[in-house]
């Protein structure tokens, strides 16, 4: 059975620099992934490979076994592969409600059509309405986005992926910078995400992780470094020796 | 300067009250005079404001048994203001006469509201010749690019200068004076060799003057606009050309009154063709310059200043033959024939093309008592602008 | 907000519908320009200018306010569109309509032509570009004096009466009632395509392109069809100039009318369509004023305006003209309730 | 041919000390700063009043009008561009039209509004022959006293601290922060000899570019081209850029006047289009 | 000994989130401290409000019990702080040399010390910041950070990315920096085991609070707080 997602030896050049080295990846149909690493792994930029922000020196992407290497940001988008930012991505000054429907106007095709009001869309207010919900953005529906709590502008970060019914979603650490008294709604929130869709979660928080996650991949200097159950990862002494260092076990 | 500012803003001030007090004065006949005070063209505005201060101040403020009532405005050089403040002036403020225009496009942007209202309107520089045309209510005063370009060109045929370069500025009247002159000059006997056409905005002369220097003539004929003619002196000397025996035959422009004192030693030597200098021999130019003078800071009269002063007397004139009627075919038809005896010697309003006629005099730059000024040798008179004539 | 919670659905749809309802100052606004034409006749001259200035500047809010395009040659659709009108108008038929339509027309080809080159580069690049775009279009019709008539403007056009029956006066009694209704179709065709998803989908790119890639937007073909879209409204308000005027220079594709649209746009301020028409409304009143107190030196006040401007910062204004509509709307809404309530009450 | 080339390696040259200025506010502080052509004019003005009125000797005028503009530069830094810094480009180009606007008015208001005419002294008129090539006194002047400041410039860039602080605020002004270099002075200062070069520029210009209150305007585009095709990388760029730029102006007006206009802005265009950062910016 | 450096409940952030949730600790002169963490929690965050390039949101900054919250960071590294930065930031238009003496100010460490510290900078003195490799330009930027001769040296990954020899010739640098030298250092680290054998004391940060305070010495051999706070693992 194919992956739902998949990379066949993605390489990424800077200059001199490789970014990314060799990485074969799969990400199968439901997975709660993680991608960890240290610093500068690389983690970022096998994300952009994936969306499409950057292109792969060599290398295949393949969303469903079909390949979507050198295809629009958008049109995978279409296709169903969605990510979230690291730092929130929003749209400062729509409010909460105009952002979702856009997108999720985009979403039905309707992004060209110059003519119909987007509220008059059929359903799309129960859409948003449920979003609104899931969300827990009700409260401030009609705020402008710059103005949210940061709490809530992450979890608008979320929504606005998910009201695009991804298939494959890509958080980049969702919970970053996050206030501790907002964190537990963030992850419910994540915990609530519909089963059958494929999660690869980048993140630094191992909570997060081990809560989250069943799946782990480490990426070391550009490579894949080891992949497996969280049990598998937790216990292996190499993945330790990245972490703590020196080469020592503890 | 400050003073200069400040008297012209006292005229604006002047200006605006009477533009408000109108109503009161129902008697009166109101001149809405568009110039050019910002923009490429203002020292042409400039001359004529200096100018109508002296003509108010020496012909006081009635004619025709009226109180006539000038209203200025700045069109900053461009065509588009001079046709909106021309609408607003006849529109709102109700004036009988449209006088100004710096240039050829602000005079061709308000031909068409003149034809339309019914307005006279008398052109205080426009040289382009076509103008005329465009609308049957317009006067011109100063001067057309073909009346001296033709008389120049014929001139140096005639004087054994023969071999020429041209280098006009790229722009209506730079077209025409280049073609009436190399039309006069090949009548004559002459040749031009090359016809070099500099951009309005930069006033970099050297490739031109070095690509005429190849060409190797007797002479050059220059159009510039008023301004222009200082950088392109100065650079004309500055590559030698005055020494490799070239000679420098120009519109007046190039030499313009106001500005040749400055010019200094390039200057002198460069014969021009032109309708007026401000040393122009006759009482009636005496009397003009000294109140001129007297009345703006010692400036000194141009051909724009002088053009505009017989441009208020002509509406004077004309005002009091009508006995104070302005309706533009009134108007027209009165101003038509009329002869004023202008600073610059006998002009008359040609019946046929309401266009000026007027002498045209060959002069010389020359040092008269430690200042430059363009002396006057020698005189064509009565010349009729040979663009309407040809037809 | 707490009631949207209660009946999710219908608060959704309602906030969507509520952000693009005809605003009580907007309506306002409409009431008093056409009053203007009854009460004003003296004005109307500079008021078809005040229209024609707020249509060039709403074709920049088209790409400025909404998304975000920076540009300083407008001038270029401007021009075109004045000049193809001209041309039209001299050459086909005076109907002042059609030539409306062609000058709209123009003006979205030269910007549909020209809006790949923006798609490269941030702001700066683009400002670089736009002048520069413009400044090939004025040489060009500089130098092509043959079609154009150069620097000495297109000659011999001539608008016909309006639908054949209103000739265009000399006191701009047809030019103002014909500037403002175009105007009027010009702002219901701006809301009706900003509400639409098309609409949405331009302020995201203009908030956050990456992000509205990332939703699955194709920003560049976005921007060119705004572009276009702004283009073809530049060209509008310039053939409505050639044709109000009867004359087209080369000033209409000049450097100073893309500073002016600019200007204006930004005293009124951006992103909510009626910037232009309050911007040129205060634009024009202290030109008017300046240009006569000191017609000489008017550009220094406008400068110092410019710069205080700025330095305020240029969104107070428009700030203020929207707190006054939530104001009025507020009381409007007020009123409306409590009648609702007094005719309950029986 | 040959004095053709020369020509266009003067006006270049002037073009190079004239903009130079700008390319380091835009480059450094990503200022686009459209009055830096004020700057110019503020200096030939200098030059003008000070040889034609009071008689000072035209080569002595040329530093006074270095400083003064240098100074006016950094009174204006100070008071109105250092707020602007973090503005957006667009707020930043209306800001500075603006200025350019009061410039142009308040010059007018000072010193009327038409050409000046500078008086040259005499050992700087007239022309000379050399091996055919006809050379022009002033223009030969130009080149040398442009060249030794492009020289200077560059060494100042390349030897001093401050040089090496200056790049060093280009290369990351946060980290140059971060390591004690005080970027807002070096700003500052830059700004300062930036306005002053160019009014430099105005005041060695005003003999062959003229000089009227609408110099600003008119010369604008030129600067901003020099900056869009040379990048702001480095002042070769710049002066690469200015020197192509005088060489295509003046070749352009020689052979194909009719199109002259069009050239410049069709090169810049096309640069901006191929290369946003210019034909020599640095890779990145 | 008296304490050099203070941070009493500084929060810092970008924006509207807030990074770093009152954190407290203190560092006496000729002390060097480890600053542990796993990625993200706010170790470079730290480092770049105590510098002044994070906006700090509370608390107090104490430097020789001056509160230098309000100093711009050019007044900071006069007061003496000493920055290396994280990924190194060297300027890459200058030379190595220019690097250097662009910042140097008068004191103990000069060109020729910090030249006698890292030989290899000498020998590439003329090459330019973009020709060196990833070794050399943490030397250049530690070099660089010394000839400030501040009083305390803020140290972000050191070692971060290099291959494992450079990393122990860059550990016995600054080993001799601050055991020889006795100058005042934080040191931020991924592997701590390295750096916690070269500092006195550590603070471990965990989601941008301190999570725990005590000696290096103490640390290194309590792996149940190394493995909860920093390893993969839960236990070990």
């Amino acid at each position: 059975m194919t992956a739902l997602l998949e990379t066949r030896h993605l390489n990424r050049m800077f200059g001199a620099l490789q970014a990314t080295t060799d990485v074969s990846f799969r990400l199968e149909r439901g997975a709660r992934h993680a991608l960890i690493g240290p610093n500068g792994a690389g983690k970022t930029t096998f994300i952009n490979l994936l969306t499409g922000v950057l292109s792969p020196t060599s290398g295949e992407i393949l969303l469903d076994g079909k390949a979507i290497t050198g295809m629009k940001r958008e049109a995978r988008v279409q296709r169903g592969l969605v990510r979230t930012f690291q730092i929130n991505q929003l749209f400062g000054g729509l409010t909460v409600i105009e952002s979702l429907a856009l997108v999720v106007a985009e979403r039905r095709g309707e992004g060209w059509n110059p003519f119909r009001s987007i509220g008059r869309a059929r359903g799309i207010d129960t859409e948003i309405a449920d979003l609104l919900r899931g969300f827990g953005l009700e409260s401030v529906a009609g705020e402008t986005c710059s103005d949210l709590p940061y709490g809530k502008q992450r979890l608008l970060e979320i929504a606005l992926a998910i009201a695009l019914k991804p298939r494959v979603l890509l958080l980049d650490e969702p919970a970053a910078g996050v206030p501790e008294a907002d964190r537990q709604e963030v992850l419910s929130r994540l915990a609530a995400l519909p089963s059958d869709v494929a999660i690869l979660l980048i993140e630094h928080d191992m909570d997060l992780v081990f809560t989250f996650a069943n799946r782990i991949s480490v990426l070391v200097s550009g490579g894949l470094f080891a992949e497996g159950t969280v049990d598998e990862i937790a216990h292996d002494p190499r993945v330790k020796d990245v972490y703590l260092g020196g080469g020592q076990h503890g | 300067m400050r003073l200069k500012a400040f008297a012209m803003g006292g005229i604006a001030a002047i200006a605006l009250i009477a533009a408000t007090g109108a109503g009161l004065a129902a008697d009166a006949v109101k001149v809405g005079v568009v110039i050019p005070l910002t923009g490429g063209f203002q020292s042409n505005g400039r001359q004529i404001s200096a100018a109508l201060k002296t003509f108010v101040a020496t012909h006081g403020e009635t004619a025709g048994g009226k109180q006539v009532e000038f209203i200025v405005k700045d069109d900053a050089s461009t065509p588009d203001n001079a046709l909106r403040l021309a609408q607003e002036l006849v529109t709102k403020d109700h004036v009988s006469v449209l006088a100004g225009f710096g240039n050829t496009p602000t005079a061709l942007s308000v031909a068409q509201l003149s034809k339309r209202a019914r307005v006279p309107q008398v052109v205080m520089v426009a040289a382009t010749s076509a103008i005329m045309d465009a609308s049957p209510y317009m006067l011109r005063t100063s001067w057309t690019i073909p009346q001296m370009a033709n008389i120049i060109g014929e001139w140096a045929a005639k004087n054994g200068t023969k071999k020429f370069v041209t280098i006009v500025s790229d722009y209506g009247p730079g077209a025409d004076a280049e073609v009436w002159f190399k039309k006069a000059l090949e009548a004559n006997g002459g040749t031009v060799t090359a016809q070099l056409k500099v951009p309005l905005a930069n006033p970099d002369f050297a490739p031109f003057l070095q690509r005429a220097a190849d060409e190797k003539p007797e002479a050059l004929f220059v159009f510039v606009p008023t301004g222009a003619g200082a950088a392109f002196m100065k650079q004309f000397v500055e590559r030698g050309l005055d020494k490799s025996g070239i000679k420098v035959i120009a519109a007046a422009d190039v030499t313009d009154d106001d500005l040749v004192n400055n010019m200094g030693d390039p200057a002198i030597g460069v014969i021009t063709g032109g309708p007026y200098s401000a040393s122009h021999d006759s009482p009636e130019n005496k009397a003009f310059v000294e109140a001129f003078k007297k009345e703006n800071d010692g400036m000194r009269p141009n051909m724009v200043a002088v053009a505009a002063y017989d441009a208020l007397d002509l509406i004077y004139k004309t005002l009091d033959k009508t006995g104070g009627d302005a309706t533009g075919d009134v108007f027209v038809e009165a101003a038509k024939g009329m002869k004023l005896d202008s600073p610059r010697g006998p002009i008359s309003i040609d019946p046929e093309t309401r266009d000026i006629v007027q002498n045209i005099y060959m002069r010389k730059v020359e040092r008269v008592n430690g200042e430059l000024y363009n002396t006057e040798f020698e005189t064509i008179e009565a010349v009729k602008d040979p663009a309407h004539a040809a037809k | 907000m707490v009631s949207g919670m209660s009946s999710a659905p219908a608060g959704v749809a309602g906030a969507l519908r509520r952000a693009n309802r005809w605003g009580v100052l907007e309506i306002l606004l409409w009431i008093l320009a056409v009053a203007a034409w009854f009460f004003l006749p003296e004005q109307h001259l500079i008021l078809a200018e005040i229209v024609n200035f707020a249509i060039l500047a709403l074709s920049l809010d088209l790409i400025l306010g909404y998304a975000g395009i920076v540009s300083l040659g407008q001038s270029a659709m401007y021009g075109v569109g004045a000049y193809a009108a001209g041309l039209f108008s001299a050459h086909v038929t005076g109907e002042p309509l059609s030539g409306l339509l062609v000058g709209g027309l123009a003006g979205a080809a030269v910007a549909f032509l020209t809006g790949f080159l923006l798609l490269r580069g941030a702001d700066l690049t683009r400002l670089m570009v736009t002048l520069g775009v413009a400044a090939v279009f004025m040489e060009i019709a500089n130098q092509a004096d043959w079609l154009t008539g150069g620097a000495d403007g297109l000659q011999g056009v001539e608008t016909a009466p309006l639908f054949g029956l209103f000739e265009f006066d000399i006191f701009g009694r047809t030019a103002y009632a014909y500037s403002l209704g175009v105007l009027f179709v010009l702002i219901v065709v701006a809301r009706i395509v900003l509400a639409s998803p098309f609409g949405y989908s331009l302020r995201a790119i203009r908030d956050n392109p990456l992000r509205a890639s990332a939703v699955g937007i194709p920003v560049n073909p976005r921007l060119i069809a705004i572009y276009t879209l702004g283009g073809a409204y530049a060209g509008i308000a310039g053939a409505l100039f050639t044709q109000t005027q009867m004359f087209v220079s080369l000033d209409a594709l000049s450097f100073q009318k893309s500073a002016d649209g600019l200007m204006i746009l930004t005293i009124g301020g951006t992103g909510y369509l009626y910037g232009g028409v309050v911007g040129a409304l205060v634009y024009k009143l202290i030109q008017d004023v300046l240009s006569n107190l000191t017609p000489q030196y008017w550009q220094f006040w406008i400068g110092l305006l410019l710069v205080a401007f700025v330095l305020i910062g240029r969104e107070r204004p428009r700030a203020l003209v929207r707190a006054v509509s939530i104001r009025l709307a507020r009381l409007f809404a007020g009123k409306a309730a409590s009648r609702r309530v007094a005719e309950e009450k029986p | 041919m040959l004095t053709l080339l020369f020509d266009g390696v003067a006006y270049g040259m002037l073009l190079f000390v004239l903009s130079c200025g700008l390319a380091v506010t835009l480059g450094l502080m990503n200022f686009i700063n459209l009055a830096h052509g004020a700057f110019a004019m503020a200096g030939g003005y200098v030059t003008v009043i000070l040889t034609n009125r009071f008689g000072v000797p035209f080569l002595a005028t040329l530093p006074i009008a270095f400083i003064a503009t240098a100074l006016v530069g950094a009174l204006l830094e100070r008071l109105l561009y250092k707020p602007m810094y973090d503005r957006s480009p667009l707020d930043q180009v209306l800001f500075s039209i603006g200025l350019v606007f009061m410039a142009v008015a308040g010059v007018d208001y000072l010193m009327g509004s038409q050409q000046q005419i500078l008086a040259l002294p005499e050992f700087l008129k007239g022309r000379v022959e050399i091996a055919g090539v006809g050379i022009g006194i002033y223009r030969a002047f130009l080149i040398v006293v442009c060249g030794i400041l492009a020289i200077v410039l560059q060494l100042i860039n390349s030897r001093t601290r401050f040089g090496s602080q200056l790049r060093a605020s280009v290369d990351n002004r946060r980290v140059a922060r971060g390591v004690g270099i005080r970027v807002n002075t070096v700003f500052a200062v830059t700004f300062a000899v930036g306005s002053g070069l160019a009014g430099l520029g105005g005041a060695l210009g005003a003999e062959i570019l003229g000089l009227d209150p609408t110099f600003p305007l008119k010369f604008m585009v030129y600067f901003l081209i020099v900056v869009s095709v040379g990048g702001t990388a480095s002042m070769y760029g710049a002066l690469a850029a200015s020197i192509l730029l005088g060489l295509a102006d003046v070749l352009g007006k020689y052979y194909v006047p009719s199109i002259g206009g069009f050239v410049i802005y069709i090169v810049l265009v096309a640069v901006l289009v191929l290369k946003p950062q210019g034909l020599f910016a640095r890779a990145n | 000994m008296a304490e050099l450096l203070v941070l009493e409940q500084v929060s810092a952030g970008y924006g509207r989130a807030t990074v770093l949730q009152q954190v407290s600790f203190g560092l006496c002169e000729g002390e060097a401290m480890a600053l542990l963490g796993r990625n993200g929690v706010g170790k470079t965050t730290t480092l770049n409000t105590v510098i002044g390039l994070t906006r700090q949101q509370g608390g107090r900054i104490l430097l020789g019990g001056q509160d230098i919250a309000r100093l711009s960071p050019e007044r900071r590294v006069e007061a003496g702080i000493g920055w290396v930065p994280q990924e190194r930031g060297i300027f890459r238009s200058l030379t190595v040399e220019e690097n250097i003496t662009a910042v140097a100010r008068p004191g103990r460490w000069t060109l020729e010390a910090v030249y006698g510290l890292f030989p290899r900078l000498e020998e590439r003195r003329r090459n330019f910041g973009n020709q060196l490799s990833g070794g050399e330009q943490q030397m250049l930027a530690i070099a660089r950070a010394l000839v400030l001769n501040p009083k305390v040296l803020l140290l972000d990954e050191p070692t971060e990315g290099l291959a494992p020899i450079i990393v122990e010739e860059l550990l016995a640098a600054i080993r001799w920096i601050v055991r020889e030298e006795g100058m005042a250092a934080i040191v931020v680290e991924q592997h701590a085991r390295q750096i916690l054998a070269i500092t006195d004391r550590a603070v471990i940060l965990d989601r941008g609070t301190v999570a725990y305070t005590g000696a290096s010495g103490t640390l290194a051999a309590d792996t149940a707080v190394l493995g909860r706070f920093l390893g993969i693992g839960g236990e070990d």
